[in-house]
């Protein structure tokens, strides 16, 4: 162990060595608190290292750059808040629909609106999911530590690189400001993926040809000349009305991520085998829920964690499992109730117990474990 | 794809050659109304233009330059001689 | 062993520096589990603030401090805000110059002066962010004074470095002293 | 004759633009004079927000983006900065670049990127129907102004110079070799360039205001006899010019080019573009 | 009944009758297919009768021209689709947090993005829950004819008025396009409810003073000074980051209008009460939904059907109720399964059978009923 | 002595600026215009977007509106339309108003609605920690620029212009006395009206550019040093004025007022205002 | 009872209106449940667009036509898109200027010189849309040609009710003869 | 609101009260920088303005003017004898 490869770091700038790890050569922004020391980073990295940086004059210009940006080949990343995160979301389905890969980290604060820009929330875990119109697909990763800034990056971009989608990664203000140790790994000690693209050049007549379930592959700009378009369209990427091929289509680029779960499905179980507590939790409130588990086993009860690291899709399968054989399922998370409604639909059986926070506070352990004073377990 | 072929009504007099594409051929009226020496009309009936009185027909290019849509084009002959 | 410092004091005294520094010489070179994290406000330029350092021998789960073992007072406001957060018995460390609180025995309390010092030896006051943290060091002992130079040699801007090395020293001596 | 078959995805025509619309006469000016600058079709992209006008890019043959509306200029922005060697083409409606669009144009001629905005200038929303766009002239009737339009409008031109275009020009769906030759010198200029293009849409502006405009070739028409170039307008009163359109190239500064000076920049520390 | 009072109109221009029943005197736009009649009635309605119509630059200055007026004591409106409700995202967390009524009007058409503008879909009901930044309450009426387009934009305006709170209704390009025939109530026929103000005049120290779980009483601007801020403020309207009101405040915007669940709710039930198949389904999709239900009935199938009208907050308890004995739970919607979402999460017992398009096309009574054929009925 | 109690709601103070911070000396002027024009405190609305210059609002006793970053503009057109009587004024910083704002900003120029626009322009994003805006001047360090600015600046004055507005103006935090008339003439302007008012943010610009600008005091003499005023310009060269302040009064023209416009239709239908 | 009309042609040509007035004509004039709705893209301005209406006896559910009773056919491209709709059995009105389909089983079809007879006898194409709806309610008496005349009064722009009216006779008195 | 009330240090010559209000003073040193006699300094322990040399105010009121925190102002005295 040198000290030379260890450093003492914010997450946000984990966040930003991971993008670099990954290869991104791109960064389009518009700064935010608590976001904005992943585009400072940037906005110093990048030129130094033969990459672009920008500051758009807002969120939407920021992310119309970085896709049409990648459109180029570019790697491409922003990164913002809540307000802007809202601002995003028409172009988050442009996205979706031309299936551009682009990353999206989200650190989310206190809200809704302005809120408490400095404090911590998790208030956006359903705006992941929902807050683009039309039915779109979404990959969304939520670390609970600096290192896991820095390698769930580097999975962002091997995610929206395969899938040819933007993928979400959603900090908090915790998580993005606090400082840990990582180490930050050597080239080639993590898997890089990058987008396949057809070798032909000239007109490249369908690039939106794809084998059923799977990401289109499409060129990049300047070798092959087709076209891209947020209308529905067909695999020529022209648009169509066609009935059946508009829902191929649409149905095909949520698919092509959901019946892939193997790749795009990740969690962390703790103690979750034999659990009557089962805690569901990401981001900084599993940390204290992690905590609360450890208290809870040293007096005794059988407390699990089930924490997703990729939130949406939701690892649905696995959780249900757990929560099936458990008596109680606990919630806790930094909003009133998100993730609690993902517990509620996918649980049949188990009472399920919100633990919420919204005042710009953590929640911390003793918080948790009270709630679970009064259980009959 | 550039490949596509429309039909063509081919049009000619002693300075050109003048070509319809009735498919594409929209009548705005524009190419009859501009013409300087109203070479061409609306075909009533099919409502694309026609170049009826191609013998007036200068050569000018105009009705080319403002067709909005690729329909009518001009093909100038080499002045005999030359 | 688990070990929770603040730094606390008004924006602008460089306490999320210090806080950081101490948490690079406890993670980088003394190897142990460190998280550090601050709060703030959008009027931190003048109100109170702070800056926390957890250090601990097992992963550090729960990031922010709750029981604080000890702490640095920069300011009077926020000295008065977070002394609550302290732990029976903890150490309070406080600028003399322009902090006071009174003696007690839920804390072990040190009245430094060090404003006036730093202005005194160093002709600005620019390092009593340093000083104060050293001092900090020098007292709990919870890492070497060797880790923290070697930390304060990765953190200040460069050219500075010599600079910063001294202002920890003049902590250390007015701690050393205070003992 | 000019071939434009070269630049056209002949399969998508006939375009979708209503009889006489001007987006045709425009999109064939700009194949001219693109094929002036002697550029390779996949060294060009062209990109456009949502309208009318914005269907442009799926008829022609080049690296061609439709994004959404108002958006172009951020994409294109990103285009032509991770790509620098790409010429950069915007197309984009009234509605498209100076409604919803207006905060990319600002900052686009701010920048001085390199980068073609060409206006398709209709003074209306064609594409949903005939509603008033900051391009409707005074008093006009619309869809959302039935008692006659009471918003000022937009000098595409002045705004574009307030902002910090290097080059504008205004020419007009009538004057076609004009146009031709406007566009070309905005697709040679090293910075970012805007053609403003006065046009017409009869099927949704013209209906409502027939007085004004009996058919589409009187909207022709109204550009021809109301356009004066630059040079003499300069002469006139600007009583004299109230309803005239100004047409020629206004400015053609040099001024660094955006994306030539991040250049520098990456190059004084490693050289070479990635 | 008398010729005059009935129209046979689109829904669209149902709407705008509606608005302007309700009192609306502030209309902020941008056009969109499929919404744009609403807009283009409002602007010759209201410079006829004293209001004021404004085509704004884009959707987020729509939203922020009618909050701004909302303010002075107008109600205000806005109408927009998929890809303008998505921009609109942000400033409707500003509308909750703030307490400013509005009403937001939806027509959804094919998406995601751009999609397919002139096609109908109902694939923003849960953006209309989630899709701004932030936790933040949502009420949301999904009209299902003409007729309801007039009476719900009407109830849309007095729930705002009520509640202090942007209030969105969810039409779709079937509901806004068809025509039928509807009667124009007389003025007086429908109860207008209109905001409380406070009578002081000067100075407000409290505008956001209000009985625990109530609606703040603001005053209008002109006659009394206050501050407004999308910051989290304290009951005198000015920021604070203390915890303790911070939350009190965020949980009381929700508050306010889930604990008065009895002037929010509004649903129909078609058969429920003996139902075997039990459909859940709203706006246009229930149309074919209840002829489903009738040829099923016929057939002597025990089927029915529960439709709300108010979508958000959902009314869970007598849909739970319902849902509790029916053997099928069957979720017809031109989506890839939203409502879908709800239904797993308040049911606990049923088998739930989605019946999704998203083709641009509507989906028909016939769709519904092939996917029982096979139900063990 | 002027008594600014009356006008401010002195429980808020101190501020939340910085030591120094211009906004101060700018919100002091604003106060002592407003109290020239003798309008009632009722009557007035003070609106302002997201920044540390959209603070403002909450310490002076009017109707104040703390709206979304960027989105000033768009709530006081609302408000403007709605209750034409009330005097609205906003206030922006110049990320707030130019950057995210900046649609709003050429579209209320355009439209020439009565509302006045004061532009705190510190020429960075101060409330977010210091990174450049599209004011920050050429080669300026920030902390998204920290191998100096690469992009052009925005002249608000220039742009405001080419956009329609019909009072514009220059000041500096230093020079007070000028800024309390140009505010002053901008509030008593019916139609659109900016003051672009330049000032500095020592604590996120200056300090990271230690260079130029030493300490806070050192950015007032900037400005002391620096501005010109615009008659004086007027006969300088553009070589001679590069680095310069241009401060005055650019433009005061008569347009018909937007709302103004609209109440004479709606009076037109039935009269008085509803 | 329930009927079902649909009118197709292209962009432009009316279709719409025709739809609307019929609608109008039933519903408030015939006391009907009636619905009203159509169909277009981006390219209706061309393409092949429709306009369908529902009469019934009862509240209709489902608003879109599925088994067309009637149908208007004025460009062939409509012609040849809808006419798979139509009901076995059905009506089919074409304008035998522009439309030719084959006689068949399936359908009743009435061939109408529509475009050449309202050129003929109004000097313009304008009305066509009326003459075809007129020709259509005068075929399937699906409403009374009082309830259309009044259904064109209420719909047609100002000032050209007399020109609209005089066009429906045209289209009844076609169908008439046509019969 | 308008109602608080803050600390205020007075000082005085023949031409004018000069008024500090230290709560609100933040030690900017623009009042004294600016001050065209020097009148004013720093209070290098409590960082807030002072008028130590308060007989060389000339009243011209700058200082008022030009502070960001109302923390500084004055009130000129009439001229004796008018
Ligand atoms: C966010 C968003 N808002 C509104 C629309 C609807 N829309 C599509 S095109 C258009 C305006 C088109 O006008 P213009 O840009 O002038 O182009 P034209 O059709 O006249 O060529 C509008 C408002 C949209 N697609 N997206
Ligand atoms: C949508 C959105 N994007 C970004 C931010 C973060 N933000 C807050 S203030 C600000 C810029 C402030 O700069 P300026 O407007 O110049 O005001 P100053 O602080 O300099 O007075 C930014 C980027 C936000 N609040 N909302
Ligand atoms: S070339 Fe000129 S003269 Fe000949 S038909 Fe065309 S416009 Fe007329
Ligand atoms: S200009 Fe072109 S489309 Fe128009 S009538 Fe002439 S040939 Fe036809
Ligand atoms: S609606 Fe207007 S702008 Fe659109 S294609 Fe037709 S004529 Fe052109
Ligand atoms: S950061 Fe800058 S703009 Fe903000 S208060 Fe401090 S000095 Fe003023
Ligand atoms: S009034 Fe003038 S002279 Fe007196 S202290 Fe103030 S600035 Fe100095
Ligand atoms: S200007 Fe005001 S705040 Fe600054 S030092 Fe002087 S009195 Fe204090
Ligand atoms: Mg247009
Ligand atoms: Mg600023």
């Amino acid at each position: 162990m040198t000290g030379s490869k260890f450093e003492f770091i914010q997450g946000n700038i984990a966040c930003a060595k991971g993008a670099a790890y990954a290869g991104c050569s791109f960064f389009g922004g518009y700064p935010i608190t608590p976001s904005t020391e992943i585009a400072e980073y940037m906005s110093e990295y990048l030129p130094k290292n033969g990459g672009k940086f920008i500051q758009m004059e807002d969120e939407i210009a920021s992310l119309g750059s970085i896709i049409g940006a990648a459109l180029t080949g570019a790697k491409t990343m922003t990164s913002t808040s809540g307000p802007g995160f809202s601002l995003m979301q028409e172009l988050i389905g442009y996205a979706c629909i031309a299936e551009v890969p682009v990353v999206i980290v989200d650190i989310m604060r206190g809200g809704p609106s302005t809120g408490l820009p400095t404090s911590p929330a998790q208030s956006d875990l359903l705006q992941a999911k929902w807050g683009t119109h039309g039915d779109h697909p979404t990959i969304a990763l939520v670390p609970s530590s600096v290192e896991e800034m820095f390698t769930e990056t580097v999975r962002a971009f091997n995610l929206a690189e395969y899938f040819r989608t933007p993928v979400l990664v959603l900090g908090d203000e915790i998580i993005g400001h606090m400082r840990e140790k990582i180490r930050i790994p050597d080239p080639g000690e993590i898997q890089i993926i990058n987008r396949t693209v057809p070798d032909n050049s000239g007109i490249c007549p369908l690039p939106y040809a794809s084998d059923s379930g799977k990401p289109a592959c499409i060129p990049n700009f300047g070798k092959s000349r087709f076209h891209v378009t947020g209308l529905n369209h067909d695999i020529t990427g022209f648009p169509t009305m066609d009935p059946a091929i508009v829902a191929r289509e649409n149905e095909r680029i949520l698919a092509k991520i959901y019946e892939q779960r193997e790749i795009v499905d990740k969690w962390e179980e703790i103690e979750c085998k034999d659990a009557d507590i089962l805690m569901l939790s990401v981001g900084s409130a599993a940390r204290a829920a992690e905590e609360a588990v450890k208290t809870l086993r040293n007096k005794g009860i059988k407390a699990g964690l089930f924490r997703p690291l990729t939130l949406w899709p939701f690892p649905k399968d696995t959780f249900v499992k757990y929560a099936e054989r458990a008596k109680y399922i606990i919630v806790p998370e930094m909003n009133l109730g998100q993730l609690k409604t993902v517990a509620e639909r996918f649980t049949k059986r188990s009472k399920i117990i919100p633990v919420n926070l919204v005042n710009g506070e953590p929640i911390s352990p003793e918080h948790i474990i009270s709630v679970t004073n009064y259980l009959n377990i | 794809m550039g490949e596509k072929k429309f039909l063509e009504k081919i049009y000619e007099n002693d300075k050109c050659k003048l070509f319809i594409r009735p498919e594409l051929c929209k009548g705005c009226l524009i190419c009859i109304e501009f013409c300087p020496v109203k070479a061409l009309s609306l075909d009533k009936k099919k409502l694309v233009a026609t170049a009826d009185n191609i013998e007036k027909c200068i050569a000018c290019g105009l009705c080319e330059l403002r067709c909005p849509d690729f329909a009518i084009y001009i093909e100038k002959k080499k002045p005999k001689g030359e | 062993m688990k070990y929770e410092v603040r730094f606390s004091g008004s924006g602008g005294q460089g306490i999320i520096l210090a806080s950081v520094i101490l948490g690079t010489a406890a993670a980088i070179y003394e190897n142990k589990e460190t998280v550090q994290s601050q709060a703030y406000g959008p009027e931190a330029r003048g109100g109170a603030s702070k800056a926390d350092v957890i250090i601990s021998d097992e992963p550090v789960g729960y990031p922010k401090a709750r029981e604080i073992d000890a702490m640095v007072c920069l300011s009077q406001k926020a000295a008065k805000k977070y002394i609550t957060s302290l732990k029976k018995g903890g150490i309070v460390i406080i600028d003399s110059d322009f902090v006071d609180i009174p003696e007690s025995k839920k804390y072990k309390l040190f009245k430094l002066p060090m404003s006036s010092t730093t202005l005194d030896k160093m002709g600005k006051l620019i390092a009593l962010n340093i000083v104060s943290l050293s001092a900090l060091v020098s007292i709990t002992k919870i890492i070497s004074h060797e880790a923290l130079e070697k930390a304060i040699t990765d953190s200040v801007p460069k050219g500075t470095e010599s600079f910063n090395i001294e202002a920890a020293l003049i902590g250390k001596t007015l701690a050393e002293t205070a003992k | 004759m000019f071939d434009y078959s070269k630049y056209l995805r002949a399969s998508k025509l006939p375009h979708i633009w209503c009889p006489g619309c001007g987006h045709g006469i425009v999109m064939k000016s700009i194949l001219r004079a693109i094929d002036k600058t002697g550029w390779e079709k996949d060294d060009i992209v062209v990109v456009s927000g949502i309208g009318c006008a914005s269907r442009l890019p799926g008829y022609v043959d080049f690296n061609t983006l439709h994004t959404a509306h108002g958006r172009a200029l951020a994409f294109a922005t990103g285009i032509k900065l991770a790509k620098p060697k790409m010429h950069v083409i915007v197309v984009s409606g009234d509605g498209d670049a100076l409604a919803i669009g207006g905060n990319h144009f600002i900052h686009a001629c701010r920048r001085n990127i390199d980068i073609t905005t060409i206006v398709f200038n209709n003074g209306i929303y064609g594409m949903t129907g005939g509603q008033y766009s900051p391009t409707t002239p005074d008093g006009d009737r619309s869809s959302t102004s039935p008692l006659g339009n009471m918003e000022p409008e937009f000098d595409v031109v002045k705004i574009a110079e307030g902002a910090g275009a290097t080059f504008t020009a205004r020419g007009t769906s009538y004057h076609v070799p004009q146009l031709d030759n406007y566009i070309h010198k905005a697709l040679m200029h090293k910075g970012f360039s805007v053609v403003d293009v006065i046009e017409a849409c009869y099927t949704t502006h013209g209906r409502v205001n027939k007085k004004k405009y009996p058919s589409n070739i009187d909207m022709l028409k109204f550009q021809k006899d109301n356009a004066i170039p630059i040079e003499k307008a300069k002469k006139l009163s600007e009583k004299e010019l109230e309803g005239k359109i100004i047409t020629g190239i206004f400015c053609e500064k040099e001024r660094t080019e955006f994306t030539e000076k991040y250049q520098k920049i990456i190059d004084s520390f490693s050289g070479g573009e990635k």
